[in-house]
């Protein structure tokens, strides 16, 4: 009945997996909403030990890949397949610089000893404890989900090349892109409620 | 049609034979017959199980099992009845058999994703069998898993909430198939008030499994660290607050309720008007009490939670909310009867399930009134009068309903009939059965016996014993029925395309349907529910032609 | 009015209303099956919509639930508001039993021993997991959560012996957690609270 | 069923004129929480968080070209997130 490729609808179902990924984050966000109301202070403290710097070079570096990955989208529906696969691979990239900051960071504060049930924490402040139990919960997730959106963007990657992503059929990339955005979209919140808590 | 063009003998995707065509199927009608066979499977062992539960509170004291082996069990019970029973039955069962033809379409939009559901489903019980017998056995949590209990005991609740979270996933990527087909693969001439009943239930469940599992799966993730790295987003000790592991556990799991009820009420508005033979009444108040649920039910989570030392100010909304959750369902249960005013009635196996169901649900409802007001709930909370509740919804709710459909589109799946005497013993020694089962433990939670109670005090002996008793003869109807069905298979009797007079799509094609459901496009009516034509009598597949 | 009687006349208005609306439901559904079977009726009227009629049965189930929810708040708020002069007593719940702490720091375990004709009030917390008071005679339920207060209070008028439960479970035991609490005279009460604690 | 919608192509510049403002809008953030504003540090930082969320949504991820099934779905979605998040805290702003 159907012999042309619905885009649409396919599109239609990306996006109603995405709104489960909001909703998963966004339990962990009830956790944060309820835990900031009742620490307050101990939050803004937790914050400040946290690297701002690296923080906002990380969002700087999400947005960048976001912007190449809907340029690539662009460059497959206008046929230019050389130059997709560029921004895809800038995308990746900066997908890694990503990954190397958190890893870096998170090392850091382990080698603080702060992590989940680490010595500080447990002998410390209630606050500062919860604070941290949510930043290695949610960065965690959302590392997860920066690896996963590279995972989906290499293999368009790979199928643009081998000519399986036309300009005809491009709803692999599209929706891969569509859920490197999502990884994005959450880190912007994610941001500005870890690192930049006053 | 002959039965060698059903989707029984040619495959989807073409080509393969054996095993191997129904294990890597794409075909809806498929999977569908697949989910059966798993879903039944765990129904009987949780039935099984339950009945082991009600055997042991016969009597007083230590009656066939340990506490140990007590809590375990009853956990078991919960946890494969509603993940792997109440919450994929009839979505996943009826829902994939009919949804597509019901659209009058040939497939659902993601075929592969389908059966791709279907292994996650296997997979998450596969782990659930695993945990039974790895390390320290299964959890005895209750299906709750609350915490702090949950993160302090040694038995196996990290597998088991595993196994939660991947059917959970298997039940969101339905929905998410079920909402695309709708919106995308709707026969071009079908708006949005033809759509029958049924699929517009599944349509306002699809919406609940996409946007409320994810809730259940992160607090399952949050469980299983803090029980490995002690994370302690829900120790007391470590500045958690164990009540917000409640808030998003009933966050899921009230509106997981309606997952389970909604496609139930589904099936018994489409079996009422065709054995009434006249229009369902208040087509549009159905569709929208469907959604209403949907939203609604969203809102009223807390209300599981009135004595967990939560705000005040919370319990008097969540109140509140809960009463307003209540019209929906009664506006429906006011159709369903009305429906039947001036109808032209005859009696068969289908509709005798489905006014249990009415009855039963009815009962549900009501007392449901009970624990929603928060005085009368704080001394019934957490006894048996909400099992009670709990089960006249879930099980005289949603079970009879799939008793019904089972009884509805089995000629439908299967092409053949059954025989009506013995599905009407059946079903009304489950209902009597029912009934014997849950009414004393309404009088026995009244009279303050907590649920999960291993033993008890002498003062409940008797409604224990007569809830048992209740048990056996409901579990025996319950066989009966089934054996019945399975009978079917000796004798075949084939059934026609339309045995009962029904006018919706699936009803137009042949049963079982051809691999592509529709062989020529199907003429729609312009009301799914318009009787004016059918006037033969067809229900004529009685006893004698067997 | 005494909370108890507050809650049991909120739980027969809700139960007698819904035993009516039951019977009602039921009897209808009944007599129509009977009365428009096949033989007897073989042409069905078509009727689809009345909305006056659902318009009617939309609003009048509203009003009867408002006032269910007003009868059953109503009743919660006595059982939420202590009087002034009650008499406090800590409980500590813990796997699996009920220790009760009184004034002058006598402790008892699984026996409450409270004066008649005084109100008490229970301040409740648990040592361990959650647990929760279940008082059925006095329609008094309150879970135990670790690290929280939670609080529960009940007239003693009559002299007697009532049960105690826990109703949230937990764990091994949790059937066997009881207590008894006996309400005993005033002068019963002040000799048995000066007898050492055992 | 509902009409099949063209997949709108975004030219490069568009894109880059909204990553400028999304850099701009983190340049914002970061220097207002230099700033104590009291009460107001976090619904401002949110504030800015959702105005950037709404560029990534509208453009990036095609939003503005979407049928209506795809934006009102979303909008539902966020209504609930949001009556998760608002609906705990007639528990935990009163408790």
């Amino acid at each position: 009945m159907h012999s042309q490729i619905d885009k649409t609808g396919i599109r239609i179902g990306m996006w109603l997996f995405l709104y489960s990924e909001i909703i998963l984050f966004g339990g962990l966000f009830v956790l944060y909403a309820a835990y900031f109301h009742r620490y307050p202070e101990y939050f803004a403290d937790g914050g400040k030990e946290l690297n701002r710097i690296i923080g906002s070079a990380n969002t700087l570096v999400l947005l960048i890949s976001s912007f190449t990955v809907a340029a690539s989208i662009t460059a497959i529906q206008r046929n230019a397949k050389k130059k997709a696969v560029g921004f895809l691979l800038f995308s990746l990239l900066c997908g890694v610089i990503f990954l190397v900051n958190k890893y870096f960071e998170w090392g850091a504060k382990i080698h603080h000893d702060i992590y989940p049930n680490s010595e500080t924490l447990v002998n410390g402040e209630p606050g500062i404890s919860i604070f941290f139990s949510l930043y290695y919960v949610i960065t965690g997730l959302h590392g997860l989900h920066v690896i996963i959106g590279m995972v989906l963007l290499s293999v368009s990657l790979v199928c643009i090349l081998s000519g399986k992503v036309t300009a005809e059929r491009f709803s692999l990339l599209d929706n891969s892109g569509l859920y490197w955005h999502l990884v994005d979209l959450i880190w912007i919140f994610v941001f500005p409620l870890f690192y930049l808590v006053l | 049609m002959t039965e060698t063009q059903s989707f029984y003998t040619i495959s989807a995707p073409p080509g393969m034979h054996g095993i191997k065509a129904w294990l890597l199927t794409h075909d809806h009608k498929r999977l569908g017959l697949m989910y059966l066979a798993a879903v039944l499977f765990w129904f009987f062992v949780a039935l099984f199980l339950g009945l082991m539960l009600r055997t042991e509170l016969m009597s007083q004291g230590k009656t066939i099992m340990e506490p140990e082996l007590y809590n375990s069990v009853f956990t078991l019970h919960g946890v494969i009845m509603v993940f792997l029973f109440v919450i994929p039955a009839i979505p996943a069962i009826f829902g994939n058999f009919l949804l597509p033809i019901q659209l009058g379409t040939d497939d659902v939009f993601f075929p592969r994703l389908n059966l791709f559901s279907w292994y996650l489903f296997m997979f998450g019980g596969l782990f659930a069998l695993i945990s039974l017998f790895w390390g320290e056995g299964f959890p005895d949590t209750g299906w709750t898993f609350y915490v702090p209990f949950s993160v302090e005991v040694d038995t196996n609740v990290g597998l088991t909430v595993t196994a939660a979270f991947i059917l959970g996933m298997s039940s969101m990527l339905t929905g998410l198939n079920f909402v695309t087909t709708f919106h995308r693969k709707r026969h071009k001439d079908m708006g949005l008030m033809q759509i029958p009943l049924f699929t517009w239930s599944l349509y306002a469940t699809a919406w609940v499994q996409i946007l409320a599992t994810p809730v259940i799966s992160i607090t399952f993730v949050l469980v299983i660290l803090e029980r490995f790295l002690s994370i302690g987003l829900f120790d007391p000790d470590k500045g958690g607050d164990p009540l917000l592991y409640q808030h998003l556990f009933w966050m899921y799991s009230h509106p997981a309720v309606y997952i389970m009820i909604l496609p139930g009420m589904g099936v018994i508005s489409e079996i009422i008007p065709v054995f009434s033979r006249k229009s369902i009444f208040g087509y549009k108040a159905i569709v929208w009490s469907s959604m209403g649920i949907a939203v609604a039910g969203s809102l009223v989570w807390a209300h599981h939670m009135y004595t967990s030392g939560m705000s005040d100010v919370s319990v008097f909304i969540f109140s509140l909310l809960t009463f307003l959750v209540a019209i929906p369902s009664a506006v429906k249960v006011f159709s369903w009867v009305a429906t039947m005013y001036k109808g032209s009635i005859e009696m068969t196996p289908p509709l005798l399930l489905s006014l249990i169901f009415i009855y039963l649900f009815s009962v549900g409802g009501l007392t449901g009134l009970v624990l929603g007001a928060v005085g009368p709930d704080i001394h019934v909370h957490d006894t048996h009068f909400v099992v009670s509740h709990f089960h006249f919804v879930m099980f005289g709710g949603t079970g009879f309903a799939f008793f019904a459909a089972l009884h509805f589109w089995w000629p439908k799946m299967f092409g053949i009939m059954y025989k009506f005497k013995y599905a009407y013993v059946g079903s009304i020694l489950a209902g009597i059965g029912f009934l014997f089962h849950y009414v004393p433990m309404l009088i026995l939670g009244m009279q303050g016996m907590p649920r999960r109670y291993y033993d008890y005090l002498p003062q409940y002996e008797t409604g224990n014993f007569l809830a048992g008793i209740g048990a056996y003869i409901m579990c025996l109807g319950i066989v009966i029925m089934f054996v019945n069905l399975a009978l079917s298979f000796r004798k075949r009797v084939v059934a026609p395309a339309d045995p009962w007079g029904g006018t919706t799509l699936e009803w137009k094609v042949p049963s079982p349907p051809p691999v592509h459901n529709f062989i020529e496009d199907p003429i729609l009516p312009d009301f799914p529910y318009d009787f004016s034509g059918i006037t033969d009598s067809v229900t004529e597949n009685t006893d004698e032609r067997v | 009015m005494n909370p108890v009687q507050g809650v049991d006349l909120a739980f027969w208005y809700i139960l007698g209303v819904s035993v009516f609306l039951l019977f009602g439901i039921t009897i209808v559904m009944v007599y129509f099956v009977v009365k428009y079977r096949r033989s007897k009726n073989p042409v069905a009227s078509d009727i689809r919509d009345n909305y006056k009629l659902e318009i009617f049965w939309t609003i009048i189930p509203t009003l009867i639930a408002l006032s269910m929810f007003y009868v059953g708040w109503t009743s919660y708020m006595g059982l939420r508001t202590v009087p002034d002069g009650a008499l406090e007593i800590e409980v500590e719940a813990q796997m699996f039993s009920w220790i009760f702490i009184y004034d002058n720091e006598k402790e008892s375990e699984n026996e409450l021993v409270v004066p008649q004709g005084r109100a008490i009030k229970l301040n409740i917390t648990s040592t361990d997991v959650l647990h929760s008071f279940f008082l059925p005679a006095f329609r008094v339920k309150v879970d135990a959560v670790r690290g929280m207060k939670t609080y529960a209070w009940f007239f003693a008028d009559d002299l007697g012996d009532y049960d105690i439960q826990c109703t949230e479970y937990c764990g091994m035991g949790h059937s066997e957690m009881l207590a008894k609490l006996h309400i005993v005279s005033e002068k019963e009460y002040l000799t048995w609270l000066e007898e050492e604690s055992d | 069923m509902e009409k099949q919608e063209e997949h709108h192509i975004l030219s490069y510049k568009k894109l880059a004129m909204v990553l400028a403002t999304l850099v701009v809008l983190t340049g914002i953030t970061v220097g207002v929480s230099y700033v104590d504003l009291g009460f107001f540090n976090v619904p401002v930082a949110l504030a800015i968080a959702c105005i950037k969320v709404t560029f990534v949504l509208l453009f990036f991820m095609h939003l503005k070209y979407e049928g209506p099934v795809i934006y009102l779905s979303f909008i539902s979605t966020v209504t609930f997130l949001i009556i998760m998040i608002g609906f705990t805290f007639f528990d935990v702003a009163f408790r």
